[in-house]
């Protein structure tokens, strides 16, 4: 094969994976945000969206459509080029996220070696975006958004790289599908959720004020910034950001899944004792174990963004200079120890491991 | 990688050149700043490429570039630093009015 | 040294966090408000002039729309002065069901202020809460008034009709959703939504960093400004006009003033307003317990069609939802009234707003809002 | 090659449009938004240049962190000189230097300057073929075992630099 058909190649790929994630990123978002409604109209003794459609399922495709056939006002005086294209700015980093995530056993668009890096370094596009945004209106709620928003993603972008460090340091890879396979070697208990608590209590926070929600939303803070960096926003480029956010949601309750969680390990029905191989014995092969590992992914993402929304409608808005201290003065710091521990731990078992001391099983969780 | 050493090579020394040219066009004291990112940004290209091309095995080219963009980073915070303190002392980020040691 | 430039952000008449139409002109360095002047008026409806080409049963209508979230007390309080400027006796049945009706519209506002405070500071599930228990409020308000808001149900002398059949209830351990009654709103009140705030907003540790220590009010402060009501109390000052100079019949119940700290803040704000509630609710349940054993029909005396009270002139002092209601009223003699001075808590709260505001941050400025709790209704009248 | 040479060039137009703007953009945010492009645009090189690793940490550090710190300092700095920048009367010397001949001139300077280092230099004139690529880990072992020291130090430097930032930035308290 000639090296130009292997460009064509790689251009083809990434165009059909490309639009794969955009599926699984849309699909995902749409049951997202009807999980939001449902759950927060649950939490506070609601009913939600119940018209269009069964549970108001069609709700949000009625949104939608109203959203999209709304006037594109582009207000006065904004700066009209960066007022444009702020929203399409804000999605890359969403979207580019789901490049590295290993859906299933063999279902990764591109399995970088550096798949935590990435993650953080498209993470920055956020920042720039919502500064895009919030400079472009030409609106004071919106800079003082945009300010608010940039601070607060930077801060908590090195402590969300932090809290990850614990697990890279257990796996021993980058590598976001290697990690999923070290977990997988390691049975339940080996996920990192029970050695890395602490990095995953960190994570979650961090992540909580990296996607700007309550109790971290201040960018936004609808009270005091109307609506912080999309005040001027309107129809369908409102509705991007809306989509933004929650693409955003689901990028990271995915990684968390599959740091954390096991990705896509999980039991198949063929793993079911005595009856599972007879019955479900044909449910093997590649195939399957791609259909069950994006099962269990999806179940584990699912899982991470029920408990998100339910601390978004739970706990009320933190101020900016809490939200600082949180970050630098504690959370920074625990990661920090999170690292240290994790190093010492893993040290004490392979020293402990080798001379076969019982003292050994006291660091079993960090083998 | 079967594209000629000049292409990259070039790239870097085009930007290294606009980077010149505007910190010394230009007065704003963080606009040079930027120029002098983008010259930076040449000189990694340039490293990144002799790296690839001839040293694909030795790590010593990317750690270099670790080490200016280290560098990199802390001048731009140093120097932003420093250039909030003009601002706040002298109320301009124009270069060539900060000129108090002129006699 | 040059500073950073100040930026002036205009909070309001449209802003979602404004309780109403108050607009807030805020000076920010950075994030930290160095001036703050609220900017009144977008709400006036001439509710004093208005009052003197009605008859006196007339007005009490339009003292339901000035602090519209507290409807009751207005018309209480004006009520009161019209008896004490013409010494009409009121039958104790019906001081029984106003002060019953004060004290939950006085629970219903509270609820209000704290769920709007919520919300303001971000807790959007709070302020539905505070909705969802209001709406129970209301509810039993519309059986016994016919109205849901603003209920026209206080007549001078007593009051327009006697409570529906069926409606006091008795009293129960615990919550019983079919309970429609009274009773059995006190007691799912207690049981259950007094310990709901506690475990959801005033035991969170986020929503106490929000508001301990933000905005303290020292009581001399306070006294100065001319603050009543919780804002007041908040402050340490125990002063409640109901047992400091009672009115009507509240000197026959038993209930506590609940007080904050020395130097109020917007978490004790917070804490003395649930804790009147629980208050409250005591005083309801007297009331019901004396309505149970003391039926009767008689609620309202015969009065002239046309009220005209001697010439002369009367204030009342009323403890309201949001503090000291003051009505001066004067008479000429004629069927309308000569003058009608509303003093309102609101509208004495809102001038503190410069002085909590500024050294704080910009979201502080919510929380301050909210926990002062005004309603622009009255503060424009 | 066509689809490699169509890459490069799309990326090498968008660096070099985007510092080009970077130098004539009228308003600094402008400015420094095309130089978070430039600064993106010389990643995806390095990814063509398959060090993903560097390209990452370009992101990271350019797109990311320097150009958000430049963005604060422009917001922070001034507001005066964020929407207008001072429109002097030019002098022909000037408006040559502001055409960019400069850059051009400068750039092909040094591009000779290179060439010529790098025949009369000892570096291998064969391009060694794809084989064995660096990995992460193997850039990891070498900074922690033979770059060690200077790892040290520039760590070092990086502390120094954010609390000598602090400290210039921190408003006096009484």
């Amino acid at each position: 094969m000639s090296l130009a058909d292997l460009w064509a190649q790689h251009w083809f790929r990434a165009f059909v994976t490309g639009s794969l994630v955009l599926v699984f990123a849309l699909g995902n978002f749409y049951i997202t945000l009807w999980l939001e409604r449902k759950e927060s109209a649950w939490i506070q003794n609601r009913l939600g969206p119940m018209r269009a459609g069964p549970q108001g399922l069609l709700q949000v495709l009625a949104d939608l459509f109203k959203l999209l056939q709304k006037e594109d006002i582009v207000p006065r005086n904004v700066d009209r080029i960066l007022f444009l294209i702020a929203p399409f700015i804000a999605h890359i980093p969403a979207l580019l996220i789901f490049l590295v995530v290993p859906f299933g056993p063999n279902m990764v668009v591109a399995d970088y070696d550096i798949g935590i890096i990435m993650i953080a370094a498209v993470t920055s596009y956020a920042v720039i975006a919502t500064f895009i945004a919030g400079w472009g209106s030409n609106n004071k709620y919106s800079l003082l958004g945009a300010m608010r928003g940039a601070a607060q993603m930077i801060s908590y972008e090195v402590t969300l790289v932090m809290s990850v460090i614990g697990v890279v340091m257990m796996a021993g890879s980058l590598k976001l599908s290697d990690i999923v396979l070290a977990q997988a070697e390691r049975g339940v208990l080996g996920w990192y959720l029970f050695p890395q608590f602490i990095g995953f209590i960190v994570y979650l926070i961090a992540s909580l004020a990296e996607l700007n929600r309550a109790p971290f939303d201040l960018m936004e803070a609808e009270s005091e910034l109307v609506a912080g960096y999309h005040t001027e926003y309107s129809g369908f480029r409102f509705a991007i950001f809306l989509l933004v956010e929650y693409v955003h949601m689901i990028a990271w309750s995915a990684i968390a899944a599959t740091l954390f969680l096991g990705g896509w390990v999980g039991p198949t029905p063929a793993d079911i004792p005595v009856i599972g191989p007879k019955l479900f014995g044909w449910m093997t092969g590649p195939v399957w174990d791609n259909v069950w590992g994006f099962f269990w992914f999806l179940f584990k993402t699912y899982l991470l963004i029920f408990i998100l929304i339910w601390i978004r409608w739970t706990f009320p808005r933190v101020r900016i200079d809490q939200l600082m201290d949180l970050g630098w003065k504690f959370l920074l710091p625990v990661s920090l120890f999170n690292i240290f521990l994790t190093g010492v731990m893993k040290y004490g078992w392979n020293v402990l491991a080798e001379s076969g001391s019982p003292l050994r099983w006291i660091f079993w969780l960090w083998r | 990688m079967q594209l000629p050493i000049y292409f990259p090579l070039g790239l870097g020394a085009l930007l290294f050149g606009i980077g010149l040219w505007g910190a010394l066009t230009r007065t704003n004291a963080v606009r040079i700043l930027m120029f002098i990112e983008l010259m930076l940004n040449g000189v990694n290209l340039n490293l990144m490429t002799f790296t690839r091309y001839y040293y694909p095995e030795n790590a010593t080219g990317p750690i270099l570039t670790l080490f200016v963009m280290t560098v990199a980073a802390a001048e731009a915070s140093i120097g932003l630093a420093i250039i909030l303190q003009i601002v706040r002392n002298r109320g301009t980020v124009e270069v060539d009015k900060v000129d108090l040691l002129k006699g | 040294m040059e500073q950073t430039r100040e930026l002036l952000i205009n909070m309001g008449p449209q802003h979602p966090s404004t309780h109403g139409v108050l607009r807030v002109l805020v000076k920010l360095d950075g994030e930290t408000i160095t001036w703050a002047e609220p900017d009144i008026g977008y709400l006036h409806r001439c509710f004093e002039k208005l009052s003197e080409s009605k008859t006196y049963t007339q007005v009490i209508p339009y003292t339901d729309r000035t602090d519209y979230l507290s409807a009751i007390t207005n018309e209480h309080a004006f009520c009161l002065a019209v008896e004490k400027l013409m010494g009409i006796e009121v039958p104790e049945r019906a001081e029984y069901i106003r002060v019953m009706m004060a004290e939950l519209q006085r629970i219903c506002s509270h609820l209000l202020g704290l769920g709007a405070m919520a919300l303001d500071l971000g807790a959007v599930t709070g302020f539905l809460y505070a909705w969802r228990d209001r709406e129970k409020i209301y509810s039993l308000f519309e059986r016994i008034t016919g109205g849901r808001m603003l209920y026209n149900y206080l007549r001078i002398g007593g009051v327009r009709n006697d409570l529906p059949e069926g409606i006091i209830g008795t009293p129960k351990d615990g919550r019983d959703k079919a309970d429609k009654t009274i009773w059995g709103f006190i007691n799912y009140f207690e049981s259950y939504v007094l310990p709901e705030w506690d475990d959801l907003l005033t035991n969170n540790r986020i929503f106490q960093w929000r508001t301990q220590g933000v905005a303290p009010l020292p009581s001399e402060v306070a006294i100065a400004y001319g603050a009543s009501g919780p804002v007041l109390r908040a402050s340490g000052v125990k002063w409640d006009l109901r047992k400091n100079v009672p009115y009507s019949i509240y000197d026959r119940f038993e209930f506590d003033i609940p007080v904050g700290k020395e130097n109020g803040d917007c978490f004790d704000r917070w804490v003395v307003r649930v804790e009147e509630m629980r208050q409250s609710a005591r005083i309801v349940k007297q009331a019901l317990q004396w309505l149970a054993e003391n039926p009767g029909d008689y609620i309202a005396p015969k009065l002239p069609r046309v009220l005209k009270p001697p010439k002369g002139e009367v204030y009342i002092r009323y403890e309201g939802s949001r503090g000291e209601v003051g009505v001066h009223l004067v008479s000429d003699g004629s069927a309308n009234p000569y003058k009608v001075k509303w003093r309102s808590p609101c509208f004495t709260h809102l001038q503190l707003l410069p002085v909590l505001a500024p050294g704080h941050k910009l979201a502080d400025m919510i929380a301050i809002i909210g926990s002062i709790d005004i309603v622009l209704g009255e503060v424009d009248r | 090659m066509t689809a490699q040479y169509l890459s490069f060039g799309a990326l090498a137009l968008v660096t070099l449009w985007s510092a080009y703007k970077v130098v004539t953009a009228r308003l600094i945010t402008h400015a420094a938004l095309w130089m978070a492009l430039s600064f993106t645009s010389v990643s995806g090189i390095f990814l063509m240049l398959q060090q993903e690793f560097i390209a990452a940490l370009q992101v990271l550090i350019y797109a990311g962190a320097i150009t958000t710190m430049i963005i604060f300092a422009i917001m922070l700095s001034s507001i005066r000189e964020i929407r207008v920048e001072p429109q002097e009367k030019r002098s022909i010397g000037q408006r040559i230097r502001a055409s960019g001949l400069l850059a051009v001139v400068v750039g092909l300077v040094f591009a000779a300057f290179m060439t010529y280092v790098y025949y009369v230099s000892e570096i291998p004139k064969e391009a060694v073929p794809d084989a064995g690529l660096l990995t992460v880990r193997q850039v990891g072992a070498t900074l922690f075992t033979r770059f060690t020291v200077p790892f040290e130090v520039a760590s070092i430097l990086l502390l120094l630099a954010m609390i000598g930032a602090i400290i210039l930035t921190a408003k006096e308290t009484e």
